[in-house]
């Protein structure tokens, strides 16, 4: 029904947008969304990564780092109104003065002091120097739209088309089916090169790679392992196969305290000896990890929690420093330690009070976790250490690891930011669950001197290298110090049609992401394939099959037509 | 003849069918009174903090923990909340989705249609595929008719919901060898649906996978139902009766021994809602149906509370609803019962 | 020419694990307008007769011998003839009426329904007839909208007299219909039959195990036992076959003597069709039985004007 | 008397055997469900738990079935004839012990709301029913989802929701026996309600009760499937979490059907199984199928 | 023996209303006696004979048993019920399916713990008439004829050794040529053992062969008693003379119109004389519609509940 010319793209998702209320949306399909259809201060470069100017032209920064002036563009909403600082003042004051504006992301404008705007220019004033500030994840959103909306907790923002700054306008949104994406053709970078973006919603990853295959969706992101060796034998298919966000980490009860440092949960006290968690480290095959439970599609972690993806923050160790897979080490520093080996081959503590069985928490429902478990009880009975697997839903998951401490090794994960700040936060003594053992934010129940200066310093720090140097010295400390142990990074993994998609630019432009990466430039740089009919979507065939269901409806219904008169011969009576 | 008597016993029997109604709606009244309580109990038995969980993946300080956990009313003790809850429960408030932030209500609202959609061409597929057929297996038990029926009721019968969609989806969907992928993979319409009779074909085509899971699973306990329903009527003497008057067969089936099959298959019909609810929270996994089911699923999986407290207690409810309407149906249809 | 002829009338109910032969070998004559009475223990094939008359029996029932209902043979007509002769040449009212009525029919419906089939009526006229029906069964034409479960056990009964008149019969075969009957209504409902017969000179094969009532409304009887007929003759005299004496002895007279404080029955247990004696079927339980009865069976012999009965002790 | 009631026992299970051999698909289901349990049995004699563990998973990944995996691997390597071998220990388990507690639940509650009259019959009946309607399904995911999914919350979930149609056929079956006019002479005879429920009426619906089982255990181990599916069920290897399995690394995107049929096959034909054998016993014990039959 | 005083049950019934089935009946039972109790469906007679048994709790009235009253606890019951026995109707029915003969014979001394099960059992299958017993003892029902069947019912209640059998309509399922035996050992049994009984049954051939005594019953009240040679042969009360009416053998019949008795309307005044034929021929008097009569009392002589009775 549609001009053949038209082009659209369709891109698979396996979550359902959760609101296109930019202050309430918390999901990172909407996250994806909202880059396409809003401008942010900053975007990252699509080659570095670092911050470049997106809304805000140009920025300068008080010597105190506390007062930050930005300039806005000069450009226009899509519904021709003039993008001032007023928006962006707007959006911010909103998020501060507003409980129920703060859901999506309350903590980016945690630190700020005062919004104010003049013109073009925008001033944020910070209560502490705040070096991930360009890294803000904020939408600006149209002040003379959303100052209508009198609850902004209660608003859906189910209005199309939406008035944005974006390359990209949403046209329609159908609850857990789709979004459609038109392109913004004032879009002040330029008009992108396709006409429509669809963002499709499947609740099955496997009928997502079915309609991948079939050519019901053109892209999709964040596959599995498997499901993306099975996009291997299509000509039509891309499969994309690039470092990934994410670091996967154990996390160790080291000793587990409250922020007023009491201590909590009922954590094995052997964890608390760094020698044990040095030799657990030891003990782990990151590379078997990797070939068995990733599928070799991850890259073994010799560094802490930010990937090798984001370059200017990745620490890798080296050296003496550099844990690798040794068992008889690990065994030898356990027998260093004191800690013997029983009759049973199980390991007690020096003192003898208790035997090193330690639970691993994992999540339930998450089958690689389930493996990883097996691998490492493996390898740790090895050690003489047992290792019982313990399954939890993620509500009780995060709760016994999070806040009552009640575990002794658990499954981590997190996926990071260009700006690592916030995973780095993660750790920090603050953190921890409060005197009343409720609350807190901490990933680790880390609280280490050396850790709390350094972030102190980074925080200050505007100088990008200086700060990625401080930050890597944060990562070593983690990885020596083994609260936490990294595993591996993940591949991000993809697959489109080229056959749809002539050409999409991941970001970072080097190997980087398509979908799920940072900033709109893979969707934004798109371009679709213009055979003819290629994005009609086969507008005639679907024609077809759905006159061959209705051609068979009408044959069927016949058949039982006839059959029902046929009945009543001499043969059905009964005697 | 003593008229007098004879009249006396035409009294109505329609205030005997209000009684009835209102029995009933009463009884329905405290079954949902009883799921209310269940409910808020079954919740509060939740391991963990459900804020926390909320929390999860992201960054939040203490005191916004707090200010969540006040917000969802959990810094109060336990009768408290159970009054609040009740309050909110009868004021139609099913609370605010973790998830989504948004009313439990609404989002119901904006998915109970699809599921309306799907699960009630299902069971009117189901319905009257498996009464038919179990009717016709019935009236002659031990024919090839009733040996294949038969035989396919006990398969799909035993075939989880779920595997079968996932078959079905590989084949016709997918498409296997020679047969083509003629149905789309997921949702309940195309992206740029057509507008009129298209559009209608476009949403019928999309319903023809999960509608036959549903159907085939379910239809399968219709049949096997009214078939032994059938049995049961076929040794009765009125059928004996009827042949007797010289009726065809057909006739006896369909005007004396389906008629009175059919009645008690009524409130059995209704009673398996439960299951065809419980059907489409997989099929509508499978097939991607934007649907309550597929809420539902999500909600567990999030895991957001709220929303699979709301959904569960509307499911409930309704299920409930349902059966006592059928028990009403019931009595209407049934003549002896309605004078009773 | 005889209105129904039996000619050695054999029913045997072929069940898995055996062969019932319910019926062995029944030869009966009803004229036009006469009413027999078949009286017999339960289980001694008299519901089977019934049955078999209009090849009503289960498919699991062989039927032998010859049904000539006006000259024609039932049990080879074809199936149209035989539907077209159901209810409208002869008719059955059961006896558990409470069963025998759809529970989810109005009643004149139910009545209506053989006019419909057979064609002699249509709409209105059958509305009329069903009234004129009721009326002859002493039942308000209102109730014509009533369930059967609306109705008493015994106005349900006469409902099912109606249906049997419905299409004008020349026979109907009344299968126990005062068995589950009060000792009031079934006065009543015998009454009513009486004299429905007398009205239409309808012959009528009445079925009953009380040889009283039988013995009432019947201008001949005949007296089953295990699937044969012992006794056949006209209801005012006495009986021959001692089975048949033993069966009149159970049901004693009030005010007669003899009876008083001595009541009489016959010793054994009725016989399973399964497994019957040989020889004469009644001799275990016969108190008169000879030596040869145990080897030889008997057939019917006569025995009196009228009367022919199954005893070596029988003559004339 | 013992050997009275042994002839006589020894007589109603011949007689019972009799009939049940007539039933063929019931025989056949029989023979099936004989194999699996023997099977699921002996298991240990021959493997262990450890054929489950990735780490031992030797064979190739998801590789089609060969001389050395006949039902080929799965995403570790492991072999799918052992894990469906070992599974079935825990499916078979679940499916009879949930269907244990739905029963025991059921009789329980079903002997009480048939036999006592008064108000705790009613309230037994109200909460039955209550019960009944409920969505067992969606039921059992907010139970197991609740309390978290090991194999005992499984049982517990889903025989908590199942129990109210065991516990409304035994009520049925409890008023009918109790209307028959035997239980007015053991109560004339002077008869308790201890003795009128274990003499007369358990004994009653036992074989009912049975065949009611028999089918309970067949979608105990279809619920259990589906929660493991929807991802509540934190089991140990069972079909379902094979299915479940399966699903989520790919099975059906990459072409590995032996991973989704077989375990999906092992379900139907052992439910199946199940359902043919209670539907057989059901007609053979059913004494209101038997009076037809032979009326 | 047994003698229930001014006994009313009272059910409740459709609408709310509640049914009087039994609504101030005095009647006794004497030792050795055997009292039949007739009348036609609905009026009763069942729940009467539950009542005596205390299987039914009246709504007031008592019963007494050999002079002390009836009370309901467990205990009493159950010492009452040794003396007191049932037998009904449906013999098929009264015997569960799955125990054998033995087993059914035994339940009654089981329950009541008494010596020597075996013995008891065996002599009690062969007083009514099973015999040799033993041949029976594992022998289910359904193996058994329903004259058997009724017999082991019977040996069930003797194996209790009573003093009084309720039978309810105990031969009324059974075969014509069967009945006439069970009613002989009843006579037996009465002769043997001086059993008292109370036949409950609509029959009254049944009562000419074995009562002493009959009660006729209407809608919940007798309504004439008295010798059974008298009662029947000169019936008083115009009842009694329609239903000995409509027996075969009588030469003219009164057929009365009108539904069966409705317990839960009972008519004011005489309950019978909506249906009387007497007061429909025009010869009733005013009270039979307005005055309500009094209740008979628990006598062996003649009486009779009638405004129109000539005695
Ligand atoms: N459908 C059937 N299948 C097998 N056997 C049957 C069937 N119907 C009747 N019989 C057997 O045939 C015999 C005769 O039965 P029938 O019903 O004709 O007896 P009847 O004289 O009418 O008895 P009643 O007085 O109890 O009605 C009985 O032994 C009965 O068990
Ligand atoms: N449990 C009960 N609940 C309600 N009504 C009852 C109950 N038992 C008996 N009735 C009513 O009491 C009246 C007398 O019943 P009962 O059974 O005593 O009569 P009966 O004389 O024995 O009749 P039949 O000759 O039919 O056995 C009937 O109208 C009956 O409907
Ligand atoms: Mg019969
Ligand atoms: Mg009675």
């Amino acid at each position: 029904a549609e001009p053949a010319s038209k082009k659209v793209i369709k891109i698979g998702v396996t979550q359902s947008v959760d609101s296109m209320n930019p202050f309430l949306a918390v999901r990172l399909v909407t996250g994806s969304i909202q880059r396409m259809i809003y401008g942010f201060l900053t975007v990252p470069d699509s080659k570095t990564l670092q911050p470049s100017p997106d809304l805000a032209e140009s920025w300068t920064t008080s010597p105190d780092g506390l007062t930050w002036t930005f300039k806005i563009r000069q450009a226009k909403w899509s519904d021709g109104q003039p993008i001032t600082a007023a928006d962006a003042a707007w959006t911010f004051n909103k998020m501060m003065t507003d409980d129920g504006a703060k859901t999506g992301n309350g903590p980016a404008v945690e630190n700020f002091q005062s919004v104010t705007a003049n013109g073009q220019e925008l001033t944020i004033k910070l209560k502490a120097p705040q070096a991930s500030m360009l890294d803000n994840p904020v939408p600006i959103m149209p002040k003379h739209v959303w100052e209508k909306v009198t609850d902004i907790s209660k608003y859906e923002a189910e209005v199309y088309p939406t008035v944005g700054s974006g390359p990209y306008v949403a046209v329609e949104h159908k609850k857990d089916q789709f979004v459609r994406l038109e392109a913004n053709p004032d879009y002040w970078r330029g008009r992108p090169k396709i006409d429509e973006l669809q963002i499709i919603f499947y609740d099955n990853p496997a009928a997502s790679i079915v309609g991948l295959r079939k050519g019901d969706i053109d892209l999709i992101g964040r596959l599995n392992p498997s499901d993306f060796e099975s996009l291997k034998n299509d000509s039509n298919l891309v499969q994309w196969n690039t470092q990934g966000r994410r670091a996967t980490y154990l996390q160790i009860n080291h000793g587990a305290t409250t922020s007023d440092d009491k201590p909590i949960g009922d954590g094995h006290p052997a964890l608390k000896d760094p020698k044990v968690r040095t030799a657990l480290h030891y003990a782990i095959d990151k590379q078997k990890l990797v070939d068995e439970v990733q599928g070799g599609l991850a890259k073994p972690a010799d560094g802490s929690i930010v990937p090798p993806l984001y370059k200017d923050f990745f620490w890798e160790a080296s050296g003496a420093e550099k844990v690798t897979f040794d068992l008889a080490k690990a065994n030898k520093i356990l027998d260093d330690a004191g800690y013997k080996k029983g009759a049973d081959g199980i390991r007690t503590m020096p003192d003898g009070s208790r035997k090193l069985q330690f639970r691993f928490s994992i999540h339930t429902d998450t089958p690689i976790e389930d493996k990883l478990a097996e691998y490492l009880t493996g390898w740790y009975k090895e050690l003489g250490i047992t290792l019982t697997t313990k399954r939890l839903d993620s509500s009780k998951f995060s709760e016994e690891t999070g806040t009552t401490a009640l575990f002794d090794i658990a499954i981590s994960g997190w996926s990071v930011n260009p700006d690592p700040e916030e995973v780095l936060a993660t750790h920090l003594c603050s953190r921890r669950p409060g005197a009343d053992g409720k609350g807190g934010g901490t990933e680790s129940f880390y609280c280490d001197p050396t850790y709390e200066s350094l972030y102190a310093e980074q925080q200050k720090e505007l100088d990008r290298g200086k700060r990625a140097e401080t930050i890597k010295k944060m990562e070593e400390r983690l990885y020596t110090d083994a609260p936490v142990i990294a595993l591996y990074y993940p591949n991000d993994l993809e697959g489109y049609r080229k056959d749809r998609i002539a050409s999409i630019t991941p970001i970072p432009e080097d190997k980087g992401l398509l979908y799920g990466g940072s900033g709109y430039w893979p969707f934004y740089t798109l371009e679709a394939v213009s055979k003819d009919g290629a994005s009609a979507d086969g507008g005639g065939s679907n024609a077809g099959v759905i006159a061959g269901v209705a051609g068979g409806v009408v044959v069927l219904a016949l058949a039982g037509f006839f059959v029902l008169r046929r009945r009543g011969g001499a043969a059905d009576e009964r005697e | 003849m003593t008229t007098t008597v004879e009249e006396l016993e035409q009294t109505p029997v329609r205030h005997g069918l209000l009684r009835y109604a209102a029995t009933k709606a009463g009884g329905a009244l405290l079954s949902i009174a009883m799921v209310i309580v269940a409910t808020f109990f079954l919740f509060r038995m939740l391991p963990g903090d459900p804020v926390r969980a909320l929390a999860q993946g992201r960054n939040m300080t203490p005191e916004q923990l707090d200010l969540e956990r006040a917000r969802l009313g959990l810094d109060k003790s336990i009768p408290e909340q159970f009054l609040h809850f009740v309050g909110q429960t009868l004021r139609f408030d099913l609370g605010v989705s973790y998830e989504y932030k948004r009313p439990v209500l609404d989002l119901i609202g904006e998915r109970i249609g699809s599921t309306l959609l799907l699960t009630g061409t299902a069971l009117v597929l189901a319905v009257s595929l498996g009464l038919w057929q179990g009717a016709r297996a019935g009236w002659k038990p031990g024919s090839r008719f009733d040996k294949v029926s038969t035989a396919i009721s006990l398969v799909l019968w035993s075939v989880p919901t779920f595997w079968l969609g996932l078959l079905l989806l590989m084949v016709f969907a997918a498409g296997i060898g020679p047969i083509p992928g003629m149905f789309p993979t997921r949702g309940s319409s195309s992206v740029d649906k057509p507008d009129g009779f298209a559009g209608v074909l476009d949403v019928g085509q999309h319903m023809v996978l999960p509608c036959l899971t549903l159907v085939a699973v379910v239809y399968a306990q219709y049949l096997l139902v009214m078939r032994s329903s059938v049995i049961d009527e076929v040794g009765q003497d009125y059928i004996t009766t009827a042949r007797a008057k010289g009726l065809r067969d057909d006739d006896i089936r369909r005007k004396h021994a389906v008629p009175n099959a059919l009645l008690p298959t009524v409130t059995l019909v209704f009673m398996r809602i439960g299951f065809v609810v419980g059907g489409a929270v997989t099929v509508e996994a499978i097939f991607s149906w934007p649907g309550l089911g597929q809420l539902f699923y999500e909600a567990i999986r999030v895991p957001d509370f709220t929303l699979m407290q709301g959904t569960f207690l509307l499911i409930t409810v309704s299920v409930i609803l349902m059966n006592t309407l059928a028990d009403v149906v019931y009595h209407l249809l049934d003549p002896r019962v309605r004078s009773a | 020419m005889p209105m129904l002829e039996l000619d050695e009338l054999s029913v045997t109910y072929r069940l898995e694990s055996a062969d019932v032969p319910a019926v062995r070998g029944v030869s009966l004559e009803l004229t036009a307008g006469e009413a027999l009475g078949l009286a017999g223990e339960s289980g001694s094939g008299k519901s089977s007769v019934a049955l078999a008359l209009l090849r009503l029996l289960p498919r699991s029932a062989a039927v032998s011998g010859r049904v000539l209902l006006d000259g024609e043979d039932v049990l080879a007509m074809k199936w149209g003839r035989l539907r077209a002769v159901r209810w409208s040449s002869a008719s059955i009212v059961f006896q558990g009426a409470q069963h025998g009525l759809n529970p989810v029919q109005r009643i004149g419906d139910q009545i209506a329904e053989p006019l419909l089939v057979h064609r002699q009526a249509s709409g209105a006229d059958a509305a009329a007839r069903v009234r004129e029906l009721l009326a002859q069964v002493g039942l308000p034409a209102w109730r014509a909208r009533s369930y059967p479960h609306e109705l008493s056990g015994g106005q349900r009964q006469r409902v099912m007299i109606a249906m049997a008149l419905a299409c004008g019969p020349q026979l109907i075969i009344a299968d126990e219909p005062t068995t589950a009957l009060d000792l009031m209504v079934q006065a009543q409902v015998l009454t009513l039959i009486r004299q429905l017969i007398a009205d239409h000179g309808i012959s009528l094969l009445m079925i009953s195990h009380d040889l009283s009532v039988l013995a009432d409304v019947c201008d001949r009887l005949a007296v089953m036992y295990a699937g044969r007929l012992v006794e056949v003759g006209p209801s005012s005299g006495e009986f021959r076959h001692p089975y048949s004496q033993a069966l009149a002895a159970a049901f004693p007279t009030v005010g007669d003597p003899a009876s008083r404080l001595a009541p009489r029955g016959l010793a054994g247990d009725p016989p399973d069709p399964q497994q019957l004696p040989g020889g004469c079927a009644f001799h275990p339980r016969c108190p008169v039985a000879l030596e040869s009865c145990a080897t030889s069976d008997v057939q019917l012999r006569a025995s009196g004007t009228d009367r022919t009965a199954a005893c070596v002790l029988v003559g004339e | 008397m013992s050997t009275v009631a042994w002839v006589r026992r020894r007589r109603a299970i011949g007689r019972f055997w009799a009939d049940f051999r007539t039933h063929r698909a019931g025989v056949v289901g029989l023979v099936i469900l004989a194999v699996a349990v023997v099977l699921a049995l002996v298991a240990p004699l021959f493997i262990d738990s450890s054929v489950t563990n990735v780490v031992s998973g030797t064979g190739e990944k998801m590789a089609p079935p060969s001389l050395d995996d006949p039902l080929g691997t799965d995403e570790s390597g492991r072999s799918v004839l052992l894990m469906i071998w070992w599974g079935s220990r825990t499916s078979l388990l679940i499916g009879f012990l949930a269907a244990l507690l739905s029963m025991v639940i059921g009789t329980v509650l079903g002997i009480a709301a048939g036999h006592f009259r008064r108000w705790i019959g009613a309230v037994i009946l109200r909460v039955t029913d209550w019960f009944l309607v409920l969505p067992s399904l969606v039921t059992a995911l907010v139970l197991a989802a609740i309390l978290g999914g090991s194999t005992a919350t499984i049982i517990v979930a889903i025989g908590v929701t199942s129990w109210p149609s065991t516990a409304r056929l035994i009520r049925a079956q409890t008023l009918a026996v109790e209307a028959r006019p035997y239980i007015e002479r053991s109560l004339a005879l002077g008869a308790g309600h201890w003795h009128i429920a274990t003499r007369h009426v358990l004994p009653n619906v036992a074989p009912l009760l049975l065949a009611s089982t028999t089918l309970e255990v067949a979608s105990a181990i279809v619920t259990e499937s589906t929660l493991a599916f929807l991802g509540v069920s934190a089991n140990k290897t069972s079909w379902g979490t094979m299915l479940r399995g399966s699903y989520d690394w790919g099975a059906a995107t990459s072409g590995a059907w032996w991973y989704i049929l077989v375990p999906g096959l092992c379900i139907v034909t052992v439910v199946m199984a199940f359902t043919l054998c209670g539907r057989a016993l059901e007609t053979v014990l059913n004494p209101r199928l038997r009076t037809r039959a032979h009326a | 023996m047994l003698e229930a005083t001014d006994l009313r049950v009272e059910f409740p019934g459709r609408g709310g209303r509640r049914a009087r089935a039994v609504d101030g009946v005095n009647l006794s039972v004497g030792a050795g006696e055997i009292v039949a109790l007739v009348g036609e469906s609905g009026c009763g007679k069942t729940t009467l004979a539950r009542t005596l048994l205390g299987l039914e709790r009246p709504t007031s009235g008592r019963i007494v048993y050999d002079g002390t009253p009836l009370s309901y606890s467990g205990r009493a019951l159950r010492a009452f019920r040794r003396q007191v026995q049932l037998v009904l109707q449906d013999p098929m029915g009264s015997l569960n399916p799955r125990h054998t003969v033995y087993e059914a014979v035994a339940e009654g001394p089981r329950i009541h713990g008494l010596p020597d099960e075996e013995a008891v059992v065996a002599d009690a299958l062969a007083r009514a008439g099973l015999r040799p017993p033993e041949r029976f003892f594992q022998r289910f029902p359904h193996e058994l004829s329903g004259g058997q069947r009724q017999r082991v019912v019977i040996a069930g209640a003797l194996a209790l050794d009573p003093k009084v059998l309720i039978a309810d309509e105990p031969v009324a399922s059974l075969d014509a040529s069967v009945r006439g035996e069970i009613l002989s050992l009843l006579l037996r049994l009465r002769d043997d053992l001086g059993l008292s009984a109370l036949v409950v049954t609509h029959d009254l051939g049944l009562a000419w062969n074995i009562a002493d005594r009959v009660a006729v019953m209407y809608l919940g009240r007798i309504v004439e008693s008295g010798p059974t040679e008298e009662v029947l042969k000169n019936p008083q009360h115009p009842y009694t003379q329609a239903l000995l009416s409509v027996l075969p053998e009588s030469p003219e019949r009164i057929v009365l119109t009108g539904e069966p008795p409705d317990p839960t309307r009972i008519p004011a005044g005489c309950r019978f004389h909506p249906r009387c034929q007497l007061v429909a021929a025009g010869n009733g008097k005013p009270e039979c519609s307005t005055r309500p009569l009094q209740i008979l009392p628990a006598g062996t002589e003649s009486q009779v509940a009638c405004y129109l009775a000539t005695t």
